[in-house]
């Protein structure tokens, strides 16, 4: 067993997880339920940022999203009342004609990545490899090119916390 | 050797598909924003494999972009839901027919 | 909601999400209910909209078989009401009886009462600090109190033989006289006793924790605690200078100076200063007593078989925890025709629904140990 | 087959640590309850367990063999697949920390790049153990503590990581290994560099562990057991372990970021060398003093039991003393035990605490967490950062990092005059009853 292989049965464990942990997500019954499922699916994405060698993305992904995005969801929905949710209808009216239509989109989406590989230059690129310390040049990215839009993301979230802040409070 | 990069491209869009189907189907609105967060994801995965594939790590600062917009959306959004559920005792989309209460 | 505004509640804009009001039932099997009192709590998120006290899980209709049996063979029963402050209630039954029979205990067996009515009230103050304590959380301190309810208990058993329902007195005096090295070890105990004291407050007093647990928190004003009917540490905690020792002297306390302490805005911290205070007032009189205990008889003139002259009595002493009160009404014969006790912890748990109001679970806690109740003498 | 075996050899080690880390780590959060107990009695004026083995040494065993042969109940109304998976989530993720920790220099299962990043993340994942066990309990008690739980653990993790970033700046790295270097080159721990970020750590870690003051998750007076009310036997052990497994990471990350991890105090000065006898003179001394008591124990199969720990110290003192025979295992053996000494260190810090404080309130924890705990590790990061610039352009490092701590000290002390000050605008004020 290679890396190589570690590498494929990786990807495909994970992957299968996360289409598996999406569709339970969309399907479940119960939204506590929901939300693990889709915590499984995040995690198993993690997995993937893994085998790309993204591991501080792997990190952020767990940090931020399970550790903090999902709690909070948990959070809301404990605080929401859950007994009357169980005994309402899961879908909309329009579910069959909205299904229809996103498998169509799909279809097409998945066409055109499978015929048009060339047209999108999907041949593998460049030779080099990301170097295994990418957490330094994840930096050095982050505050050296990128610093303006990491500027711009902190001032959304501060934006985001305020307004959050301003819209659960009982009296504005 | 990785499996090809379309190999995450499908993956991606199939997690996209079922995000997308989430938010058109469902009518809890914690469901469409947790739907939401899939596509997103999937968003991500596409970008990560890019950032491999071109060897660069532009595609998971984007990524990490989008993770923060996430975090901001999700703030929002059940601060929204939290807001409408004191007033109205409902989260389900359809329910919310009120332009302001 | 609340006729008053909410005091003690800090300035939390309702920081608890709109959730539905949930509705949590604390007890009968709850760690910090002191027994099993059950109180329905009407919440939103963890505010307490509304509380209803449940009680009657210990009724065992100690009034009524009072109408049962003797005068005497009812004393060892009024012990299983207060079962921290045995001596106490016994005291207060002894005194009520003495009183419908018209005869006085001698002075003897006043003082030795009062001594040992004062050491039980400090037995019950500990037993109070450190439950209370270990309800707000501190874990350490219901160890050191224990330690002092313990040579307490030796002592009290040494006297009668028993520590905790000890049936310590009889009508009319006292069963058995002081054993030797009685007022030594009484002595040995009160002497040591203030740096004790001043251990527990030391943990407690001016910790930041627990004065932010406990300042503000379940204020009853004076007026309010006059109109529940309030009475002990929780009424003098408000700011009312009374006391029954003081008031309508009983035993041999005129003959003792002492002061009342009384706090002054009726929060838990206050009750808990006095309570403390209290205890060093119990030693003070503890040590004026124990200095000359007068000789002589131990047992006034009562005979075999009490039959006292029909009419009724109203006989109330400063126990630990309040206003104890008996009304016992004789119609000559041997048995009572009816006794009716004023049991304080049930009239002071009257005002847990006003003071809880507006609080967080948390407090309901604080509370409830503040206001120092036993179930056995709320149920009966 | 062969191909395993080719492709397991080079992660021998790392297997080895991983079986020894779940073996081990039970047992010895087994003996951190008991080493609890016997602190707490200490500080109690009481003896603690005495009854099973001689001081009461058998007695974490007993309680084990005890909670795994009792009853599983799981209550009728439980959501039944959450209930049971609860407490595996909350363990899981105290132990995978483990695995990129590094106890000594030469055990660790893997040195990751993210290390610290990574066991950050693998332990917020336990706060899922803790909401959904209280979720799927079906009990208010359970549902309050849960969420009160999620609620602190989301605040005080903010702190805690911001404070952790404070050492990670100063280290230059995320990887355990490269920040204790960091440590050991500079010559100073960072506990001494960023005094206040050591502060904030461990009262942020107190709180993400549920420990008392902070412990309301689980208040034992209010909520009876917080979100494991309805847990009992098996199931309510694993959430201990947990607790106690997040207890040693929390213990473990703060020595290996701020404590010099398992360098030597004072590792780089030849005077302290005469410490490195220290290992196995401990061990020898509670050898000692095993053999000295065994033969008063009451019963004979007490006086076996303390006769056979004082062997195992002999022996431990023996493994100690080996480095002097073998310089080549100093590092390893010496290493592991200068850190473990440091986790108990701190772990015995939780301890004296947790018995000498009352707990907080709901909002008055939060109050601390959001105003003051967050404000004060944001100024925090921020001087160590002024630190490190100043010494880039010239500064000597000590000079800049006292300029800096003392200003954050200032506006520590600012935050606190300022509540104090509305404490006492709004509450009510008291004096002194008079008596």
């Amino acid at each position: 067993m290679t890396p190589d292989q570690i590498n494929q049965i990786a990807f495909y464990f994970f992957g299968s997880l996360a289409v598996l942990g999406a569709i339970l997500t969309v399907t479940a019954k119960n939204i506590v339920h929901s939300a693990i499922y889709l915590i499984t699916s995040l995690l198993a994405t993690a997995g993937i940022f893994l085998t790309l060698q993204a591991q501080f993305l792997f990190g952020v992904q767990i940090v931020l999203y399970v550790g903090g995005i999902m709690v909070l969801f948990v959070f809301v929905i404990m605080l929401v009342n859950l007994d009357v949710s169980l005994r309402q209808i899961r879908f909309n009216r329009q579910k069959w004609v909205a299904g229809l239509l996103t498998l169509v989109l799909a279809s097409q989406l998945g066409f055109a990545l499978w015929f048009g590989k060339e047209a999108f230059n999907l041949a593998p690129g460049r030779t080099g490899e990301l170097s295994a310390q990418n957490v330094q040049q994840f930096g050095r990215g982050l505050f050296e090119r990128y610093v303006l839009p990491f500027e711009i993301a902190s001032v959304l979230l501060l934006v985001a916390l305020i307004g959050a802040v301003v819209m659960t409070k009982k009296r504005v | 050797m990785l499996p090809a990069i379309d190999h995450y491209l499908f993956l991606s869009l199939a997690l996209f598909t079922i995000g997308i189907i989430g938010v058109l189907t469902r009518r809890n609105v914690i469901i469409i924003l947790m739907s939401i967060e899939l596509i997103l994801n999937a968003v991500n995965i596409n970008l990560v494999a890019f950032s491999r594939h071109w060897a660069s790590v532009d595609g998971q600062l984007f990524a990490l972009f989008i993770i923060t917009d996430a975090a901001a959306e999700a703030a929002v959004g059940l601060g929204i839901i939290i807001a409408f559920f004191k007033n109205r005792e409902t989260v389900l989309a359809d329910e919310m027919d009120l332009l302001k209460w | 909601m609340a006729e008053r505004p909410i005091t003690g509640f800090a300035n939390i804009e309702q920081t608890v999400l709109g959730a539905d009001e949930i509705i949590l039932n604390m007890g009968p099997q709850h760690p910090s209910t002191h027994g099993v009192l059950r109180v329905k709590l009407r919440l939103d998120g963890e505010r307490i909209l509304d509380s209803e006290c449940i009680i009657g899980y210990l009724h065992r209709g100690v009034e009524k078989i009072a109408e049962h049996r003797s005068y005497q063979q009812f004393a060892p029963y009024v012990d299983r009401m207060d079962y921290v402050a045995a001596i106490s209630n016994g005291l207060g039954y002894c005194e009520a009886v003495e009183k419908l029979l018209g005869v006085e205990a001698p002075p003897r067996a006043k003082v030795v009462r009062t001594i040992l009515t004062e050491l039980q009230r400090i037995a019950s103050h500990l037993l109070w600090l450190g439950t209370h304590a270990l309800d707000i959380g501190a874990l350490t301190p219901v160890f050191y109190c224990f330690r002092e309810r313990e040579e307490i208990l030796k002592i009290v058993e040494k006297y009668c033989g028993a520590r905790l329902t000890t049936h310590a007195f009889r009508i009319g005096g006292l069963q058995y006289d002081t054993y030797d090295g009685f007022e030594q070890e009484v002595k040995r105990f009160l002497e040591d006793f203030t740096a004790k004291i001043d251990e527990y407050e030391q943990l407690l007093t001016e910790n930041r924790i627990w004065v932010a647990r406990t300042k503000g928190i379940g204020v009853l004003t004076v007026q309010e605690a006059i109109d529940l009917g309030a009475t002990g540490p929780v009424l003098r905690g408000s700011g009312m200078k009374w006391d029954i020792r003081k008031a309508f002297p009983y035993a041999a306390y005129d003959k003792y100076e002492f002061e009342i302490p009384t706090g002054q805005n009726g929060d838990t911290y206050d009750r808990y200063l006095v309570r403390i205070q209290e205890l060093r007032q119990s030693r003070h009189i503890c040590l004026q007593a124990i200095e000359d205990i007068p000789s002589g008889p131990i047992l006034g003139k009562v005979g075999k078989v009490l039959k006292p002259p029909p009419g009724e009595v109203y006989h109330s002493i400063e126990a630990p925890k309040g206003e104890l009160g008996y009304y016992i009404v004789s119609d000559g014969t041997v048995q009572p025709y009816r006794v009716r006790i004023r049991p304080p912890s049930f009239i002071n748990l009257e005002a847990l629904s006003k003071m809880v109001r507006g609080h967080l679970v948390a407090d309901v806690v604080a509370i409830i140990g503040t206001l120092d109740i036993v179930l056995g003498e709320v149920d009966r | 087959m062969s191909a395993l075996i080719e492709f397991f050899t080079p992660h021998l080690w790392p297997i080895v640590f991983s079986v020894i880390i779940v073996a081990v780590l039970p047992l010895l959060a087994g003996y951190v309850v008991l080493l609890e107990r016997k602190v707490m009695a200490d500080m109690q004026a009481r003896l603690g367990p005495m009854r099973v083995g001689p001081h009461g040494l058998l007695q974490p065993i007993a309680d084990a063999v005890k909670l795994l042969i009792k009853e599983d109940i799981i209550p009728e109304n439980a959501d039944q697949a959450v209930f049971w998976m609860a407490p595996v989530i909350s363990v899981t993720a105290a132990l995978l920390a483990f695995s990129a920790l590094a106890i000594g220099p030469v055990f660790q299962i893997a040195d990751l790049n993210i290390g610290l990043l990574f066991i950050v993340a693998v332990s917020s994942m336990g706060i899922f153990g803790i909401i959904l066990g209280g979720w799927s309990s079906n009990s208010h008690y359970s549902l309050l503590g849960a969420l009160r739980s999620t609620a602190q653990m989301i605040s005080y993790e903010t702190a805690a990581g911001l404070a952790l970033v404070g050492g990670v700046l100063l280290a230059g790295s995320l990887s355990t290994r490269e920040i204790v270097q960091a440590q050991y080159d500079a010559g100073v721990w960072f506990v001494f560099a960023a005094p206040l970020g050591f502060f904030l750590y461990l009262v942020a870690s107190i709180a993400e562990t549920n420990r008392a003051p902070f412990d309301l998750p689980e208040a034992e007076s209010e909520l009876v057991a917080g979100y494991m009310t309805e847990y009992s036997g098996f199931r309510w052990a694993i959430y201990f372990l947990a607790e106690y497994a997040n207890m040693i990471v929390v213990a473990s990350i703060a020595s290996t970021l701020f404590l010099g991890g398992w360098a030597r105090p004072f590792a780089r000065t030849p005077i302290f060398n005469f410490l490195d006898f220290a290992p196995p003179l401990i061990f020898l001394v509670v050898a000692g003093y095993c053999f000295y008591r065994a033969p008063k124990q009451p019963e004979r199969i007490q006086a076996m039991v303390m006769a056979l720990f004082g062997g195992l110290c002999l022996l431990l003192a023996a493994a100690m003393a080996l480095p002097f025979v073998f310089p080549a295992s100093k590092a390893g053996i010496h290493g592991a035990f200068w850190f473990l000494a440091k986790v108990f260190l701190y772990v015995y810090s939780f301890m004296w605490i947790r018995f000498t404080f009352p707990r907080f309130r709901f909002d008055q924890l939060m109050k601390l967490g959001w105003y003051f705990m967050i404000p004060l590790s944001i100024v925090n990061v921020l001087a160590l950062g002024v630190a490190l610039v100043l010494k880039d352009t010239g500064w000597h490092p000590a000079a800049a990092l006292l300029l800096t701590n003392a200003a954050t000290l200032l506006v520590a002390v600012w935050l606190v005059a300022n509540a104090q000050k509305k404490a006492a605008i709004s509450g009510p004020v008291t004096s002194r009853a008079e008596g």
